[in-house]
């Protein structure tokens, strides 16, 4: 019988889906996003610190670039990814070790929180001094 | 020569049934069926299986007919029943005045009953109404009518059955006074598709008289729709019943974390089109209240209503005909190679199985003895292996 | 004669007992170690590299205290094995063949090892 | 009784067609569930709409289905509680399941994972009431009763009544075909819960153990949101992580 499935590279969009759904959904979707946003950070970071193999120049002139505000918006993007992605991470750890598993809705706004304020100190840190 | 191949109309506990006893007497089957496994009037059930209490004193043949099954049921599928008896609860004076003739029928009727004292069942049903005079238990139990109908499918299937869903009888197909095959519209695919038979069996419950009316021939069936309501909650342990003859609403049949009341009954035209009148809801929750005072504080989960098909003996009424079924030879009325089951109970889906394919052999000349007695059935989970 | 669609025996590929899985646990051990790794990693950068690292040659003395140098490899290896492992976990939710599954790995854990070599390499090349 | 005139935008897909919606406009009471709105679309208007029912009352599991995109038992869900009262009532079939026509999914994959796990659906409890008295004083406060201490046991039917309906919800389902999913997991764990024999134990175990099994999940807990009966999937999965990691320590320590 002929059956009708769309092809897996199509279907992976659900993953992402979190119309009509809950907040474990937007956590699943966050923690993916933000994974994928952080593994790439991790390699144009690799990227960029070969300049220091070239001496002190390259990157001495990269980090006056690094310091305007373009770049200080892309560290608190970074944060942001980092914060999400690491308090996220505690619920996962912790919810996967049947610890909480009842509340993890609760647990996951209350890390946000966390992430929420943390952000705004670093943001305050970042453009205030 | 080759394996005679009978076609089954319907996919209800029946023609299930049907099938699992050809097949396992080493006949070619094809089940047709025009919606889902059970869609009809076997989907929609009380899911009580039966110990025949309640027909004990109304219409022995069929209550003796349940407690054989009942016992039969628990060795062939003893995975798919819910097994915590049921009692018999006197409320008024009344029910209690039938309690000695209800004893005696059970006896009459070899169903194992046991008067016990009043104080135990409210042990063990703390729900059940403290006004409660009597309690008889009886060896009812639940069972769950789509798993049952997949069951009987699956092993069928694992003895060479083919089972087509979503396939409706547009056609009977008669060769003279013969009937050789039926035309079905394949809703898989949107095509008409005509199949061959050398015998084909009308399961089709309350719409038997529309499959019948296609081979040109009638049965006395008539659909009786009855209402049915499930409470979301689970009041009691046991099937509990009304221990008096049976009537609207008399029953409360839990299963997981519901309970269902039933039933109403009364006559409709075409099963496809019935509404739930209103007050019989009510009707419902007044008389299940009388059994479990409860209940009406309890959210309603589902309602619901469906055609049962009655075998019509006289002009009698629609509670008092018999709950037993029928099978019909059509060749009698002239139309070879056709034959209608109808009437019964999902209980009793077995028997009835059992004594229409005792016919069909009959008719094409196989000497094969009916074994769906002692065959353990397949897990119904496997009914959907294998393709379709 | 046809044969039977429905067998009890039939091929049922999740009743195979597959090979026991510790990649979800590692996961979690490479993640809770990053988060204390990243917090040990913010505090050396306040209270280590006071002021934070400015110019080359304070990347270079920061490197060169020996706590932490290991402090940054193992944040290194940590790192990495959890970005790979989180890039598998994805992967693998697209569930492939056995044979495409047991390549990933091998390709994955070659890129870990390639990337913390390189790392390793240019840390040498600073401090040098 | 007031009568609703319910809009129905209904999925369809014939084998070799390309699918499509069709609008229905059925009449209904009131009071009438969603099934019942399929139902009169289907007796009324088209034959050849195909969806899977039985038993009305959320026992049978087969009716499973979106609705406005959400998974539910048309059963028991009430079209005033889903419908806004003007446009048209979306019913799609499950997600995650190949689709055989119109509203009806291959559900045989699910069922693979049943088998597997081989959980019977009886299971022995010491009373099958859902609420003790005390609970259901809360309830109906003047009519609590003591809840005798020597109750039998009577048994019952698992939760579970294997709708699919968790595989639908599941982000994770939606690309492995591997993964033994939400209800596939739970059964693992249940048959464990009722197991005494240890080698059986130790299989199932390893059933749930590895790369497509308990460890596939990444805790959206859709499938506890969406199921109808309370099942906990989720719970069940990480219940079984536990059990699986405690296990595996415990082989490696005796060893």
């Amino acid at each position: 019988m002929a059956t009708h499935e769309y092809p897996k590279v199509r279907r992976a969009g659900r993953w992402f889906d979190v119309r009509q759904r809950n907040l474990g959904m937007w956590a699943y979707a966050l923690n993916r996003i933000t994974g994928i946003g952080l593994v790439v950070y991790l390699y144009i970071h690799l990227g960029v610190l070969s300049l220091l193999s070239r001496g002190p120049g390259s990157w001495d002139a990269f980090i006056s670039v690094a310091h305007s505000p373009f770049f200080l918006t892309l560290d608190v993007i970074l944060l942001a990814g980092i914060l999400i992605h690491g308090l996220n991470g505690l619920r996962l750890a912790l919810t996967g070790f049947d610890v909480g598993v009842r509340r993890q809705k609760a647990l996951f706004s209350a890390l946000m929180l966390v992430a929420v304020a943390a952000l705004g100190v670093a943001i305050l840190k970042i453009f205030g001094g | 020569m080759s394996r005679p191949h009978v076609i089954v109309i319907g996919a209800g506990s029946t023609g299930a049934a049907t099938a699992h006893d050809l097949a396992l007497r080493g006949l070619r089957v094809t089940v047709i069926e025009r919606g889902e496994v059970a869609s009809g009037t076997t989907g929609r059930n009380h899911c009580l299986l039966h110990s025949g209490g309640r027909y004990c004193i109304t219409d022995q043949e069929s209550a003796i007919e349940c407690i054989d099954e009942n016992m039969i049921l628990r060795h062939i599928m003893p995975d798919l029943l819910e097994l915590n008896d049921g009692l018999f609860v006197a409320i008024t004076e009344a029910d209690l005045a039938f309690k000695e003739r209800f004893l005696e029928g059970c006896a009459a009727c070899h169903i194992p009953a046991r008067d016990i004292p009043v104080k135990h069942a409210f042990d063990m049903e703390p729900f059940l109404n403290p006004h409660a005079l009597a309690a008889v238990q009886v060896p009812d139990g639940v069972f769950e009518p789509f798993r049952f109908c997949l069951a009987f499918l699956a092993t069928a299937r694992m003895n060479g059955a083919v089972v087509r869903r979503y396939n409706e009888v547009s056609d009977v197909i008669c060769s003279g006074k013969s009937v050789t095959g039926v035309k079905v519209n394949n809703y898989l695919t949107g095509k008409t598709e005509t199949l061959g038979a050398d015998l084909v069996v009308n399961a089709s419950g309350p719409w038997a008289g529309d499959i019948a009316e296609m081979a040109g021939v009638k049965v006395p069936v008539q659909p009786t729709a009855g209402v049915m309501v499930t409470l979301d909650c689970r009041l009691c342990n046991m099937v509990l019943n009304r221990l008096n003859k049976p009537s609207d609403g008399d029953i409360v049949v839990p299963q997981r974390a519901t309970s269902t009341i039933g039933t109403t009954s009364w006559k409709v035209e075409d099963p496809d089109l019935i509404t739930i009148p209103p007050e019989h809801v009510e009707k419902m929750i007044i008389q299940g209240e009388q059994l479990l005072p409860v209940v009406r504080k309890i959210p309603m989960r589902a309602r619901m209503a469906v055609a049962r098909p009655l075998i019509v003996k006289s002009d009698a009424d629609a509670r008092t005909v018999s709950r037993t079924f029928e099978c019909f030879d059509h060749a009698s009325s002239g139309v070879d190679g056709f034959v209608t089951i109808s009437g019964g109970k999902t209980t009793t889906a077995r028997v009835m199985a059992e004594r229409v394919v005792d016919m069909v052999c009959n008719k094409l000349g196989i000497a094969a003895e009916c074994r769906t007695r002692d065959v353990p059935l397949a897990s119904y989970r496997l009914f959907f292996q294998g393709g379709e | 004669m046809e044969k039977p669609l429905v067998q009890e025996t039939m091929e049922n590929p999740f009743a195979k007992e597959p090979k026991a899985s510790w990649g979800w646990l590692l996961q979690v051990v490479t993640g809770v170690a990053l988060l204390a790794l990243l917090g040990l990693h913010f505090i050396a950068n306040h209270f280590i590299a006071k002021g934070g690292l400015r110019d080359f040659a304070d990347v270079v003395s920061y490197l060169r205290n020996p706590i932490i140098l290991v402090l940054e490899v193992l944040f290194l290896v940590v790192v990495t094995t959890h970005a790979m492992l989180g890039v598998r976990a994805i992967v693998m939710d697209f569930g492939l063949s056995d044979r495409a599954e047991k390549r990933l790995s091998q390709v994955l854990a070659v890129i870990g090892v390639l990337t913390v070599g390189y790392c390793l390499w240019l840390t040498w090349v600073i401090i040098h | 009784m007031r009568m609703l005139e319910v809009p129905l935008q209904i999925f369809r897909y014939k084998a070799g067609e390309q699918p499509h919606y069709d609008m229905f406009t059925v009449q209904v009471e009131e009071t009438a569930h969603v099934i019942d709105a399929i139902d009169k679309a289907w007796a009324i208007h088209d034959h050849s709409l195909t969806f899977r029912r039985a038993c009305h009352h959320s026992s049978c599991g087969s009716c499973a289905l979106r609705i406005n995109g959400v998974e539910k038992l048309p059963c028991i869900t009430l079209i005033t509680n889903v419908w806004d009262g003007h446009s048209p009532l979306r019913l799609d079939p499950l997600r995650n399941f190949p689709i055989v026509s119109d509203l009806v999914v291959d559900v045989s994959g699910f069922f693979q994972r049943l088998l597997a796990a081989n959980m019977t659906i009886t299971r022995d409890a010491e009373s099958t009431l859902p609420l003790t008295v005390d609970e259901l004083a809360d309830v109906v406060p003047s009519e609590a009763v003591e809840l005798p201490d020597n109750l039998s046991r009577f048994n019952r039917f698992e939760n579970c009544i294997e709708c699919g309906i968790c595989m639908s919800a599941c982000p994770t389902m939606a690309t492995d075909d591997k993964f033994l999913g939400p209800a596939g997991l739970a059964a693992i764990y249940r048959a464990c819960q009722k197991t005494d024999d240890p080698d059986e134990k130790a299989h199932l175990l390893a059933l749930a153990g590895g790369e497509h099994g308990a460890w596939r999940c990444h805790s959206a807990f859709e499938c506890m949101e969406a199921c109808p009966q309370a099942v906990d999937a989720a719970g069940k999965i990480m219940a079984l992580r536990r059990e699986i990691t405690a296990n595996r320590f415990k082989r490696i320590r005796r060893r």
